[in-house]
């Protein structure tokens, strides 16, 4: 049985099974509970900035903290909590905030078990708020993911629908391993099927959401619709079916699906709305230059943000984030 | 220090600009002309104004996201705000910024600041500079209760008492960091405490009276002025409306929010003050009360005429020349 | 609180075997018999052994750069210890680690920390998990003068002040941040001063003295295992030797150097308390330091003749399961 | 004329050049003059941790500042003093204290002059050492100039010889944007001919550095030596000539150049000591499979560090860090 959820009701619902299926599960961050868990006529809690978290506290008061506004302690807190009996869930409330609490990620988390001769393990999750779309402007919009996927020893997942929110969340937070759990705005107000009751979705493996065989269009987040707009476009406009493959975890990256739609296509478009250097698709692009040289029959193109911090005026941001008129042009370009 | 009524008209001017402004901007968001995160100084008025009455235009400020009242109270163009909040081409970041990073360094305004406490070292660092450079200006950081908690406050405070900056540190305590209150997350009643931990000069002031700011700010930077270092002020203060437009206000209670905005508006504060002892007349309050209004009509119309950055604008003044 | 003969030894057993293994390094080093950074606990070890004379192994330790007396002191196995500063596969870490980031949880060891302030959070994080799991146990957090500058000193005190954290945070005040003084970035004398900012508990021990060390933390883990929150515990000491094996030291003068290693070694200090209290013999004494030169020696050659990690362990322990 | 000179004495030189010709430059970290100015008997300072900046305080008593271990402060004064006036030069001991510092860099130096519209410039230089070599460990041994390098605003530049240690560092302190001079441990302590006098190399740049015509090693840093190393193996063993380019400049990038090598040889190894993801030496495969897809003849092959942590021991940081013989390796496997 499923029902229509939106993307922060199936993230709050997989916290929910999670804590109650495990004692050591906390929720940690700042306004998590927002000023829950008193008494006092009145008062009701936030549940978080955007609510995601609403009611969490009232069922687990003990267990979903309200924190100072110290990401570098946070965070460091919610590793010292993972490596001695605790699978915390440290929520950062928007990507960008990561230049304020990198250490505990790069130098902590991601190093520990490698440092201790596999002796440690943190089985910590990090959820946040990641991307463009909301005038948010340039310290509140960015898609860092490409960070976390780059340091070793962290894993990334970022969904692009409720369904895949809810059952990657359940996976990461039952990962012995730290992972990064991206909310991209592009989807944070989508609604979708939720199938109930408790359910993971691995770690490491894309799904082929569309299957045509001419292109493929590689999405994650809030670039799967995007790259499925497309696909629908360039079916109707240039007869061209694309296949979309959603990569649903940057790291581990499913480089065998992807190499597997290449050899059927010959041609890739990577849809990443981070800005482009050092990034997710140009990591993409030197997989299929590399392993998939011999499929390769046109460049392999990347539609991104450009080389820019977000713009505040709404139209800038507009232009700024990918689109599926982008996507379009960079098929054709390819020829 | 006593003022003189061009100044405590000068003074009025700019907290009924700041409080009229930030209404403004709650009507036009709920009529959907404006987008964006939007946090509103309503009720916090006294603060900037009776600091910033004491600075020119050479001296540094830097602010928050909450930072439309440190730009008015610094003295930077309204029109030109309002074009940046409308993301106009003729705002004053060219519609780029926004309302966290709405800035004007011609005013000493070194900007908004999305994220919470990453101004404190930027005005340690303009304090720096000034003392390196002998210009005898200062550097003042706002930042709230909930700032105080970050790392940043820590590091900044410590390096500057260590090397005498001249730098007034001023804590806009406003008894909640979005939704938590202050008590939740900090053990201890007065923030100004966490100067002794560097040998610093600490003041406490009624965030809701501007004379009290004004005069507490008067003190302070004589200290700083005089090289003996920097200085944590605490402004105690009240958020009138939400953290950010839009905000239920359900963590809250009504009650304590009333009595807030009912017996402490620092506007009336100030309007009592002045007319009881007779440094102003009421006419000259409205007038200017209607002068704002005017003004601030003025801006949203100009601002809703005006046209929208040129896309080319995506790319350019991300680098000082043309690099990629 | 009496220590008995057999406590007495044991303590006096872990200062020596720290002495004795610092010592070792510094050959081997100079000898370049080993690499790496290597900071050396020298003249700090009643600091480490007073404090964690009070730990069981459940209870968490968190070190610095300068860990392996806080190793030694929490029962960490001198052999595996040496096997991991040859960067053998024998080590304590398989060579992985080396001296910045030894560490053995079966000891609630969390790890030396080549972070400078990393290994607060950390501390604060084992408090709060022993406070939800209501285990009972403490966490500790070693950290430098210098780490008391760090943003994560701040945040973490302030959260554990905050939830009344079973944490200990003793702050070794060795007057030297690598090659600074102390006082040329610390506006005030006393580190534990900074505890006010947190309204938290806060002592100040002699860092030379055993019984000093130990007496404080006492009434600090009292404090802590009653509930009533984490402590602030500063140990003023100092560092016989370099800040790493191979400083020249030339920023600090000899005589005051002398003067701490002459009058105020930690060691001496003991033998004498517990030679003229009678509490044990000379004899027991120099048996112990002849034993513990005996199992180094031991610990070196079994060392040198183990194996280097097989080069398959480059990719391994990245993450729990095999995933790249 | 020119002399042999250090790396690290290049770099001394170019500081004093730098402060003696421009008062408003400053150079503050933890260090750097190292207990230093002071008087009282036999007491000197260090001049860093690696006595780099040794002698500078004694010329500049009032602009070289030892501060607190505070990378956050220390990095955000240095912002706000670049913003009002002054040309700092901040010294970030190692790059993988980066994690305690970043926010000055991804939110503010990074993106001042965008968000206010152009009106402000960030004349600062960030000096710091990266990589392996040393056996200092997972966190003392990170290359994370894909991390500065990926971020819109900033500049990163890693000179691979002293000449172009101290031509590229007083490039970096007088241009206005702000600036990540790395300082590879690999070649921290080679020696090498220095002009003397002022002269500044163009950021943005790269330098060919062997014409060969039979492939392209593309390497920087640490590891355009290595490069040459291959290339002389190879013409020896193989009959193969190498092209080697030196990027000097990691962003900007110049792809022009890249563009240019690839298409006389077709063949292109890129050598990166930094981890795998979203790194320099991906977005250089990006690169030549999108503009470059025409002139390729050969799989784009990268040599770099696996997806790990650096390893204290010995034989494993030797293995972990790119070698001729991989590099070979990688060239003969092109086929
Ligand atoms: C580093 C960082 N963490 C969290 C946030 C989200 N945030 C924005 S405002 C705010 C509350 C700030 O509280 P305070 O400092 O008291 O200022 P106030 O809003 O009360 O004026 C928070 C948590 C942020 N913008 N930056
Ligand atoms: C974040 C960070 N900054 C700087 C360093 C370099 N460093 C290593 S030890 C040290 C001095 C630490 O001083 P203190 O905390 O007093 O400890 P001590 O060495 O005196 O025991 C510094 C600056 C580091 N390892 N990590
Ligand atoms: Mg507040
Ligand atoms: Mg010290």
């Amino acid at each position: 049985m499923s029902r229509i959820l939106t993307f922060g009701a199936a993230i709050n619902e997989a916290i929910y099974i999670a804590m109650k299926s495990d004692p050591s599960v906390i929720l940690m961050g700042e306004d998590v509970a927002g000023g829950g868990n008193r008494d006092g006529d009145g008062i009701d809690e936030m549940g978080g900035v955007l609510g995601t978290t609403k009611g969490l506290v009232k069922h687990f008061p003990d267990r979903v903290l309200d924190t100072p506004i110290s990401e570098m302690g946070l965070m460091g807190t919610g590793v010292g909590a993972a490596a001695t009996g605790m699978r915390p869930i440290v929520e950062l409330m928007f990507m960008d905030f990561l230049g304020t609490c990198l250490d505990p990620l790069l130098n902590q988390a991601s190093k520990l078990r490698y440092m201790l001769g596999g002796k440690a393990r943190i089985p910590l999750t990090v959820r946040t708020v990641s991307g463009a779309g909301m005038q948010a402007a340039a310290q509140h919009s960015q898609s860092l993911y490409w960070i976390t996927t780059g340091i070793p020893g962290l894993k990334t997942v970022i969904p692009s629908n409720p369904a895949d929110a809810k059952g990657l969340l359940l996976a990461a937070i039952r990962d012995d391993d730290p992972v990064i759990f991206c909310e991209p705005k592009l989807v944070l107000g989508s609604k979708g099927e939720v199938p109930e009751g408790d359910y993971e979705i691995p770690i490491g493996k894309a799904n082929l959401v569309r299957e045509g065989g001419d292109v493929t269009l590689i999405g994650f987040g809030g670039t799967v619709s995007i790259c499925l707009k497309a696909a629908k476009q360039l079916a109707a406009e240039d007869g061209i079916e694309a296949d979309v493959l959603d990569l649903r975890s940057l790291q581990p990256l499913d480089e065998e699906a992807i190499l597997a739609t290449l050899s059927r296509t010959g041609r890739v478009v990577i849809v990443d709305e981070s800005t482009p250097r050092c990034s997710i698709a140009t990591d993409i692009a030197a997989l299929c230059v590399d392993r998939g040289f011999d499929f390769l029959e046109a460049p392999v193109k990347r539609v991104t943000a450009p080389h820019g911090p977000v713009p505040f005026s709404r139209p800038l941001e507009q232009a700024y984030i990918p689109s599926a008129a982008s996507v379009i042009a960079a098929v054709r370009a390819q020829g | 220090m006593d003022l003189n009524r061009d100044q405590l008209l000068v003074a009025y001017r700019k907290m009924r600009t700041i409080r009229s402004f930030e209404e403004k901007l709650g009507e036009l968001v709920a009529a959907g002309k404006m987008g964006g995160f939007m946090h509103l100084y309503t009720g916090e008025e006294a603060v900037a104004v009776g600091v910033c009455a004491h600075l020119s235009d050479d001296d540094i400020v830097t602010s928050t996201h909450r930072g439309h009242g440190h730009c008015i109270a610094k003295g930077v163009d309204v029109a030109g705000m309002m074009a940046e909040l409308f993301g106009r081409a003729t705002g004053i970041c060219k519609g780029k910024g926004g309302s966290m990073h709405i800035a004007d360094l011609d005013r000493g305004m070194l900007g908004a600041n999305g994220i919470v406490g990453a101004g404190i070292p930027l005005a340690t660092g303009a304090g720096l500079s000034a003392k390196l450079r002998r210009t005898g200006h200062v550097a003042v950081a706002f930042f709230g209760d909930g700032a105080s908690n970050q790392g940043s406050f820590h590091e900044s405070l410590n390096m500057a008492a260590n090397w005498k900056l001249p730098v007034l540190y001023v804590v806009e305590n406003n008894g909640f960091g979005e939704f938590t209150p202050t008590e939740f997350v900090i053990p201890v009643k007065d923030i100004a405490v966490r100067a002794t931990s560097y040998g610093m000069k600490s003041l406490i002031a009624d965030g809701m009276d501007f004379f009290d700011v004004f005069e507490k700010t008067d003190e302070a930077l004589d200290h700083c002025r005089r090289g003996e270092g920097p200085v944590l002020l605490e402004c105690k203060t009240y958020r009138f409306g939400g953290h950010f437009v839009g905000d239920p206000l359900v963590y809250r209670s009504k009650e304590e929010a009333e009595d807030w905005i009912q017996n402490h508006d620092p506007l009336d504060g100030f309007e009592n003050h002045v007319i009881e002892a007779g440094l102003v007349d009421t006419d000259d309050l409205r007038r200017i009360d209607h002068e704002v209004r005017e003004i601030l009509e003025a801006a949203v119309t100009a601002a809703e005429a005006a046209p929208f950055p040129d896309l080319s604008e995506l790319t350019t003044d991300v680098y000082g020349e043309a690099t990629r």
